[in-house]
């Protein structure tokens, strides 16, 4: 037999309380006397080991337990002390479930213990006995099936964890210590009632005999039922009678704050979780409304804090109510239930833990002050693996569960849920990721160190690295996860990445990422047809290419290949995706390694942090779409097929995927992130995220619209309003770019403007539109990165971004002058080069469907491209050079090689638009049949008009090369001058400064139209922004830190929850 | 523009380099007129002759009028007078002219302009001095800040005498410089760069804050 | 259409043609404007001889490789679009190389010439010619906005981009020219030529003394010829774009010759009788009545 | 105009007082009170507007006269406040502070006449003359004519006549 080498559960509960007792026996006063510092040490030590020992053995029999369940098919055994039945016994169960969660609860307690080792010293054995208690406590509220044990084991759990935080002999902690004690006496009270109520209506104190008196049925049994229940969930701390908990998480040491965030609130649920099924489905709603606000209200409180710990408090809070809303959900949710809460679950453990962890290593709560941490770069990448993992992003655990979750929830038509379930995220999101940009960008105090001994990062370590293991569980477990295996390459490539980062010089990752990417496109895309192989050649070897830049950098760039590979396998991986868990996957994985690569820029800080957050908020629209496709096809498949097959909710999937592609393609009204996350970014980033990254969601509006055709919403057709919508985004992104002073920033508005046309263009639904938007795309590719490195290469080299103090770098920055010039005049569309087919062809299919005044308005957006494209080349490279710009140097080779790849791509497009634009039309034909371009040799011809690429360039360059040789041999003799020999009304210019024009280039451009690029859509987030901190604020005044007003909170909760639920 | 200008001076480069600016020789070209040049000539005579008689019928006036003279000018130009029909026009840039008229006296400091801007002007180019203000200085002959003969420090090639002259003596000047270039004798600006030296010394001799290159192209 | 070298001679002939017109149109109204003022103006010739005498300067001097591309892409800008157009309807010989592209090709050409021409100035490293750009290309953007409406009017009521299509459906009596099928699209793609042209009151982009000449400051001796070229090219083989477009075309040179005449003189006309409009006026002015007029146009077409 | 006058004789020594017209009026007044004097008049008596700051060199008395024409434009009255100062030092007080048009002034009277006010704005750059080495033109003791014949290589042969000497040979030559 198996089972008999197992050991009997209740030595967990015996070995607590018996190494508690003894640890009584160390008495720290006794050993105070010994001089000999050396001998008190070791002393000290002493219970510490016993305690640690105690722990591992109870660790063991949990794992061992959870072991046998598991793989050896070991069945649920209950235990029963003293030879009693209950009620008289202890009644212990140890099942699968119990033994999952007392592992849980001793690792925590075991790595918190390790973690705690000086703490306990400064505290003495005393601390040492209760924190023992403490975890035994909570292995009794978990394994017991008694309620009035379980009333018993709570006791002393909050006993114990007063008794800890009381100990740490400060102020704050006295008082926390005494509001948790206050309010958990109340809450037992409560308690204690309703068992009194349960045992005299129920005849029974086991939680199992009371669930089958049918206890919600008696008049009498509903009041115990809600005493119970209220008591449990008060227990959680649910919003927003949760200061006490609050004030607890803030006080205690940070070891023990651990303890508290994931230990005690996994055990407590999960006696939530058991005692709720002596109720019925009324009192699952209720908790899942409690949950929901408790999510909501604490996230939103989470927003204006400015204390780690307080924060993460808030934040362990609110995922507590993540878990009730599932609880309380678990009848909708039916077999996906116990995945979906294992993933959020585990991860609200690993991370949550492992991020106070990181407070007590930072040794500061201040959130401005976690600078320091990159002293230790591993530490950062555990901090982000956590906050990571607590969002629900790819790939841990808590990303599946989400995933699971929202789709389960969609197809159970609980549509709302699923909204305010990912609101509550994006909020969540805001501060977590704001906290990780301080991170990453404020300035460390420098006279600060950051001591990591061992025992501290040890616990850190081992909950990231079990992240990632457990999250690979999960993915494998996940309905599609066998097709996951596409990533699981690339994946590990990105690790080996990590692993050899700190050590190997840049060109050597560049070349190893560049060569794994030129692997990854040949191995896994080869294959791919049509739309997808297009893409692939944009985003795989546009991104090779642009990655030459790299070499340009010296140094070890730590931290930038591993996301910038992650950056193209999501890319890539959205080529590759048939379902739609792949493709949110690498939606997800694309947008971490982005955010990462955006967030290195100098003062990119706040833009990241913007762009993560329309980025998070258009993935959560994604999602909350896929739902909806999934429960709106019928068929419960997650093939990308079910698209086609949407019978209900058609325009609302179309709506809010729509949406949230284009926060990535940044049409107007969700544009405000780009400009600065691409203007600040690094010079070789740049032209990543915004010649490449914007496409992707470009593909996705490919893929929704090929699956779904056109919807409408509310009677109007949504590709008509996309129609519009790319119309004016074209427009006003292109006139705001006008009216720039940094050269990067200029170009970032043009992608927005540029992006517009292709939205614009794609609208139309027909075989012209489409060409015109992968025509416009491919030429948007390939200019926007020509022009982000030679901007690039000139930010460099000049060290500033703003045009007007620039000026006449031609003369020492010739080739990169030619890169801009080409890339210009391909972006304003001037014929010969190849900027003029998007427009030829968009002028056929405006006249075609009939949108004029659509069409009209990016015409016009085209002349603005004008004054932009002039501005940019004008004020950097012509007129006067500048004092300070003499001896400049040209851009590195490294910065120049891409740019002149990318000029003969263009030089090739222009000379023979035929090969590209030929297949690509013929494919589009299936789509989109009617109305093709007709192709002689190099002439395309519409219905409408006809146009020669060959012809038109080599006319041009016969009379360009003709009048050049006659101009040339006219002024044969040309005396070569200066900057200053200039006519200049009879005097002579005193500065160059004074000299060049440039700040305010068009002036009365903006005098006349400078009206339409008012700020308004800034003001507009901005204005939401506001709401969302001051309701925060206003909430905040709940937590006055008073003991009387959190007990009379606790009352008044109880008191709303009766109103509602008993009447 | 003062001589502080052309100071040599240091600033700090991008990369945080010292860089040594010397406007004169940064940002002005060096060279000086080339005889050879002003005097170019093609080979073939029927062809110069050609252009002899294109020069003498486009006579681009530069708009810079200096002394009182400048508002003589204008009658030229009115129904009355109408110099258009004589293929004069007036332009607003050296660079676009070829003919220079000095109306009346010059002080020293429009002396330094108007020297800048006749050297600006392409060869071939011509110079018409209008008024005894630029033959002997005139009534200002003694006046401590205008110059009394204006061929020391730039060639003309006709005067018109008066005080002012009439808009009738200013188109008998033209019809002289017409027929000066349809003679191929309207060669002012290679009397400037054979000269050269003469010239600048003359001009510097007066100007005595020369806060420019030998030669403003 | 096949491309034959002979072509290339034919062309070159209408190039001739035009670029003498050009000139002698010039004076024609110079002339004109003389005589308004009671003067007798200019002689009929002297354009050539200006043009022979900027050729024939002496001493040359450059401000760099852009100094020399302007001219270059600005006379390339006015001899393509010339190049690409058809110039007499039903006329094998002088369709030059229409067949490489249509309207659409001849309303981007348009804009060759100007950045390059922007991008010389610029070289010139002169702060007023800078200005000037500043000017041009906010003020021929803006008039370009009713301009494009007017010519999409054009292409919806023709159902083509060709201009022989467009031309040859104006044929068979003045009645069927666009200007009577579609009067307010012809009213304002005319206003919008006014912005074009350069004159009165759409001239401050020269803005003669203020900031000497604008962008062509720097400009002299060949270079300035090579922008003269244009200069008789550019405005003649525009014009002919609008003849073709709204005026029915043409079917000999005479009666191309004398179209473009009066349609120069239009601008001319309003430029002896109109004061000149700082920039942001001229913007506001054609983002008011030429472009209603311009959405109107569309509006009659689509409910019509 | 009179009590105008007698008003600020109680207040400043007024030396001297010539009424030139109806609506002109000079006063001359000490170097030290000179100051005072015109910010009095532009404060309290409505001489908000500063005309012109002239000079006049008494080369035989050994002084320079400054005068400060000040205006009022409600009574349109004008007045003009002299102030004697040494030829050979010749100093004078600033008074940029009371009209932005002073310090233009006072950089051509240091021009032109030598005359130093120590802490206007811009006082020694040159003005009109750039570059001028020579003593300050408009002290009486510059000779002009000399100064000019050195520098402006002076055309031989040109004959110069007094004008009215020679109007009275060419027209009246009988009268002579």
């Amino acid at each position: 037999m198996v089972d008999s080498i197992l050991l009997n559960p209740i030595y967990i509960i015996g070995i607590g309380l018996g190494t508690s007792f003894i640890l009584g026996f160390f008495k720290s006063g006794r050993f105070q006397a010994h001089p000999s510092a050396m001998h008190s040490e070791r002393i000290k030590t002493a219970p510490w080991v016993l305690m640690i020992g105690a722990l591992t053995v109870m660790t063991f029999i949990s794992a061992e337990w959870l072991w046998s369940f598991l793989f050896n098919g070991q069945l649920p055994q209950q235990i029963y002390t003293a030879g009693f039945e209950p009620p008289f016994s202890i009644n212990l169960l140890m099942g699968r479930n119990e033994a999952f969660f007392t592992l849980m609860v001793n690792l925590v307690g075991l790595l918190s213990g390790l973690y705690l080792l000086d703490k306990f010293k400064e505290m003495g054995t005393h601390a040492l006995s209760v924190y023992l208690v403490l975890i035994m406590g909570l292995n009794g509220i978990i394994m017991t099936r008694d309620i009035f044990n379980l009333f018993v084991f709570l006791e002393i759990a909050s006993i114990a964890t007063a008794g800890l935080i009381v100990m740490t002999s400060d102020v704050k902690a006295l008082s926390a210590g005494f509001k948790y004690m206050i309010a958990t006496g109340l809450i037992s009270g409560f308690l204690l009632i309703g068992i009194i109520f349960a045992y005299y209506f129920g005849g029974s104190l086991n939680i199992d005999s009371l669930a089958e008196a049918n206890l919600t049925t008696v008049q009498g049994g509903v009041f115990a039922v809600f005493l119970i229940v209220v008591s449990l969930l008060l227990e959680l701390k649910p919003f927003p009678a949760n200061g006490w908990g609050i004030d607890a998480y803030e006080a205690s040491p940070v070891g023990i704050n651990a303890v508290i965030s994931s230990a005690s609130a996994g055990a407590t649920y999960y006696v939530l979780s058991k005692v709720l099924i002596i109720t019925d489905a009324k009192w699952y709603a209720v908790t899942a409304v409690v949950g929901i606000i408790t999510f909501l209200g604490s996230n939103l409180m989470g927003i204006k804090q400015t204390n780690a710990k307080r924060m993460l408090g808030y934040s362990s809070v609110g995922q507590v109510g993540l878990l009730l809303v599932i609880l309380g959900l678990s009848e909708q949710l039916g077999n996906s239930f116990k995945f979906i809460i294992f993933g959020i679950m585990m991860s609200h453990y690993l991370a949550k833990a492992g991020l106070f962890w990181l407070v007590g290593i930072v040794k500061t709560g201040i959130l401005k002050d976690w600078g320091i941490l990159r002293k230790k770069p591993v530490l950062v990448f555990f901090m982000g693996t956590f906050i990571f993992a607590l969002l629900g992003l790819p790939p841990f655990p808590s990303f599946f569960a989400k995933w699971t979750l929202v789709l389960t929830l969609s197809a159970a038509g609980l549509n709302l849920w699923v909204g305010l379930i990912l609101f509550g995220s994006l909020i969540e999101a805001v501060y977590l990721f704001r906290w990780f940009g301080y991170v990453l960008k404020l300035d460390a105090d420098k006279e600060r160190s950051l001591s990591t001994p061992f025992y501290r990062t040890f616990p850190v370590w081992l909950f990231g690295l079990l992240s990632y293991y457990i999250g690979y569980v999960a993915s494998v477990m996940v309905p599609g996860g066998e097709t996951l295996g596409m990533f699981y390459l690339p994946l590990a490539f990105v690790g080996f990445l990590f692993i050899i980062d700190r050590y190997l010089p840049v060109w050597v990752k560049n070349t190893l990422s560049m060569a794994a990417m030129a692997l990854y496109g040949w191995y896994y895309m080869a294959g791919l047809s049509e739309f997808r192989m297009l893409f692939a050649i944009i985003f795989i070897g546009g991104g090779i290419v642009t990655m030459i830049a790299g070499y340009a950098k010296s140094g070890k760039r730590v931290g930038f290949y591993p996301f910038v590979v992650m950056m193209y396998i999501g890319l890539g991986g959205l080529l590759l995706s048939e379902n739609i868990l792949q493709f949110f996957i690498s939606w997800e994985l694309m947008t971490l390694g982005s955010y990462v690569l955006i967030i290195r820029g100098k003062k990119s800080m706040p833009h990241a942090l913007s762009y993560m957050m329309f980025s998070l908020g258009g993935a959560f629209l994604i999602l909350a779409g896929f739902g909806l496709a999934f429960a709106g096809s019928g068929v419960s498949s997650i093939s990308l097929d079910i698209l086609k097959n949407v019978t209900r909710y058609s325009g609302l999937i179309y709506t809010f995927l729509a949406i949230g592609f284009m926060t990535k393609t940044a049409v107007i009204g969700l544009h405000i992130w780009l400009p600065g996350a691409h203007a600040e970014a690094e010079s070789d980033v740049s032209p990543m995220v915004s010649a490449i990254l914007l496409k992707a969601g470009m593909f996705g509006l490919v893929v929704l619209m090929l699956a779904m055709g056109s919807q409408s919403l509310g009677g109007v057709s949504l590709p008509y309003l996309l129609g519009w919508l790319g119309a004016i985004t074209a427009l006003l992104g292109n006139l705001m770019a006008a009216f720039q002073e940094d050269a990067k920033r200029l170009l970032a508005y043009s992608s927005v403007g540029q992006l517009g046309y292709v939205v614009f263009a794609m609208a139309f639904m027909s075989h012209l539109g489409w060409l015109t938007a992968l025509a416009f795309a491919l030429n948007h590719f390939v200019f926007k990165a020509l022009l982000f490195l030679a901007i690039g290469g000139v930010v460099m080299r000049t060290k500033t971004k703003t045009m007007y103090e620039m000026g006449g770098l031609i003369k020492r920055m010739p080739l990169s002058f030619i890169s801009v010039l080409i890339g210009i005049i391909a972006l304003s569309g001037l014929p010969p080069l190849t900027g003029f087919a998007g427009k030829w062809l968009s002028y056929n299919a405006v006249i075609e469907k009939g949108w004029y005044f659509q069409g009209f308005l990016v015409s016009i957006a085209g002349l603005v491209a004008f004054l932009y494209c002039f501005r940019l080349i004008h004020v950097i490279f012509l007129g006067q050079p500048k004092d300070k710009f003499k001896n400049i140097k040209e851009a590195p080779i490294a910065m120049l090689i891409p740019q002149y790849i990318l000029i003969g791509v263009i030089m090739l497009f222009s000379l023979m638009p035929n090969m590209v634009l030929k297949p690509i039309g013929e494919f589009l034909v299936q789509y989109f049949p009617d109305g093709a371009l007709q192709w002689d040799g190099g002439t395309a011809v519409s219905s409408l008009g006809r146009w020669s690429g060959v012809a038109i360039m080599n006319i041009t360059i016969g009379i360009f090369g003709t009048i050049l040789i006659w101009l040339l041999f006219m002024s044969r003799k040309a005396v070569k001058v200066k900057q200053f020999n200039i006519f200049y009304s009879g005097e002579a210019p005193s500065r160059p400064e004074l000299t060049h024009y440039g700040y305010n280039f068009f002036a009365p451009y903006k005098k006349a139209v400078g009206f339409l690029v008012q700020p308004l859509v800034t003001r507009f987030w901005d204005g939401i922004a506001d709401i969302l901190h001051s309701i925060s604020d206003f909430v905040r005044r709940l937590y006055n830190g008073n003991g009387q007003m959190y007990a009379f909170q606790v009352i008044l909760f109880v008191v709303v929850f009766s109103i509602f639920t008993i009447g | 523009m003062s001589l502080k200008d052309i100071e040599k001076r240091t600033v700090i480069g991008p990369m945080g380099e010292e860089i040594e600016i010397d406007p004169l020789r940064d940002y002005y070209c060096a060279a000086t007129p080339d005889l050879k040049m002003e005097q170019r000539k093609s080979s073939i005579p029927i062809i110069e002759k050609f252009a002899n008689w294109a020069r003498s019928e486009s006579l681009w006036i530069l708009a810079f009028g200096t002394g009182c003279g400048g508002i003589e000018l204008r009658p030229l130009v009115t129904p009355k007078y109408d110099v258009y029909r004589f293929g004069i026009q007036i332009r607003a840039t050296p660079r676009q002219s070829n003919v220079f008229i000095i109306s009346g006296y010059l002080s020293v400091k429009t002396l330094k302009r108007a020297i800048r801007a006749y050297e600006q002007m392409p060869s071939p180019k011509y110079l018409l001095a209008l008024g005894s203000c630029t033959i002997n200085g005139g009534m200002y002959w003694d006046s401590y800040n205008t110059i009394n003969r204006l061929d020391y420090y730039l060639p003309v090639d006709v005067y018109v005498a008066g005080c002012m002259p009439r808009p009738e003596s200013i188109l008998a000047g033209f019809d002289s410089l017409k027929q000066l270039i349809k003679d191929g004798k309207g060669e002012g600006a290679a009397k400037y760069a054979e000269k050269f030296e003469w010239y600048k010394k003359n001009q510097k001799q007066i100007i005595k804050d020369w806060d420019m290159p030998d030669y403003n192209w | 259409m096949t491309f034959e070298p002979i072509q290339i001679a034919w062309t070159l002939l209408g190039l001739f043609i035009v670029f003498n017109v050009g000139l002698l149109l010039t004076s024609t109204v110079r002339k004109i404007g003389a005589r308004v003022g009671k003067r007798r103006g200019i002689r009929f010739f002297q354009p050539h001889i200006d043009l022979i005498k900027n050729y024939s300067f002496r001493t040359n001097f450059s401000h760099g490789i852009m100094f020399y591309l302007a001219p270059v892409f600005r006379l390339t800008g006015g001899i393509g679009i010339f190049v690409f157009m058809p110039i007499i309807y039903g006329s094998a010989h002088f369709s030059n190389f229409s067949f490489a592209g249509d309207a659409i090709l001849i309303m981007y050409f348009i804009f060759f010439g100007t950045l390059g021409m922007a991008l010389g100035a610029g070289e010139g490293a002169m702060p007023f010619s800078a200005i000037g750009i500043s000017r041009g290309l906010s003020q021929v953007t803006a008039a370009e906005i009713p301009l494009v409406l007017a010519f999409l009017a054009v292409f919806i009521q023709n159902n083509s981009f060709s201009i022989t299509e467009i031309v040859a459906a104006q044929q068979g009596g003045f009645l069927n020219w666009t200007m009577f099928t579609n009067p307010i699209a012809t009213i304002t793609a005319m206003l919008a030529f006014l912005g074009a042209m350069m004159r009165s009151p759409f001239d401050i982009v020269l803005a003669p003394q203020e900031i000497p000449v604008g962008p062509p400051t720097e400009f002299h001796s060949s270079f300035l010829g090579v922008l003269s070229t244009n200069r008789a090219i550019f405005p003649i083989a525009k014009t002919i774009l609008y003849i073709n477009l709204f005026f029915g075309g043409a079917t000999n040179w005479p009666v191309l010759i004398l179209k473009a005449f009066l349609l120069y003189m239009w601008s001319v006309v309003v430029g002896t009788v109109f004061p000149r409009f700082r920039t942001e006026q001229s913007i506001r002015w054609f983002m008011k009545y030429p472009l209603i007029l311009g959405i109107l146009s569309i509006l009659v077409l689509q409910l019509g | 105009m009179k009590e105008l006058i007698e008003r600020l004789g109680t207040k400043f020594p007024v030396n001297e007082t010539v009424f030139q017209r109806d609506n002109l009026t000079f006063i001359t007044t000490d170097k030290i009170h000179a100051i005072e004097l015109i910010t009095h008049l532009r404060d309290y008596e409505g001489f908000s507007h500063l005309v012109i700051i002239t000079a006049v060199d008494w080369i035989e008395e050994g002084l320079f006269q400054l005068t400060y024409l000040l205006n009022n434009p409600k009574l349109k009255v004008d007045m003009g406040v002299r102030v004697m100062i040494d030829r050979k030092e010749a100093t004078m007080t600033s008074s940029h502070h009371l009209w932005a048009a002073v310090a233009t002034y006072q950089r051509e009277l240091y021009e032109m006449f030598g005359i130093f006010f120590p802490g206007s704005p811009r006082i020694k750059e040159p003005f009109i003359l750039e570059g001028w080495d020579g003593p300050p033109p408009y002290r009486r003791d510059f000779d002009t004519k000399k100064y000019a014949e050195d520098t402006y290589f002076p055309r031989p042969g040109r004959e110069t006549h007094d004008p009215a000497e020679h109007m009275k040979e060419k027209m009246y030559p009988e009268g002579s």
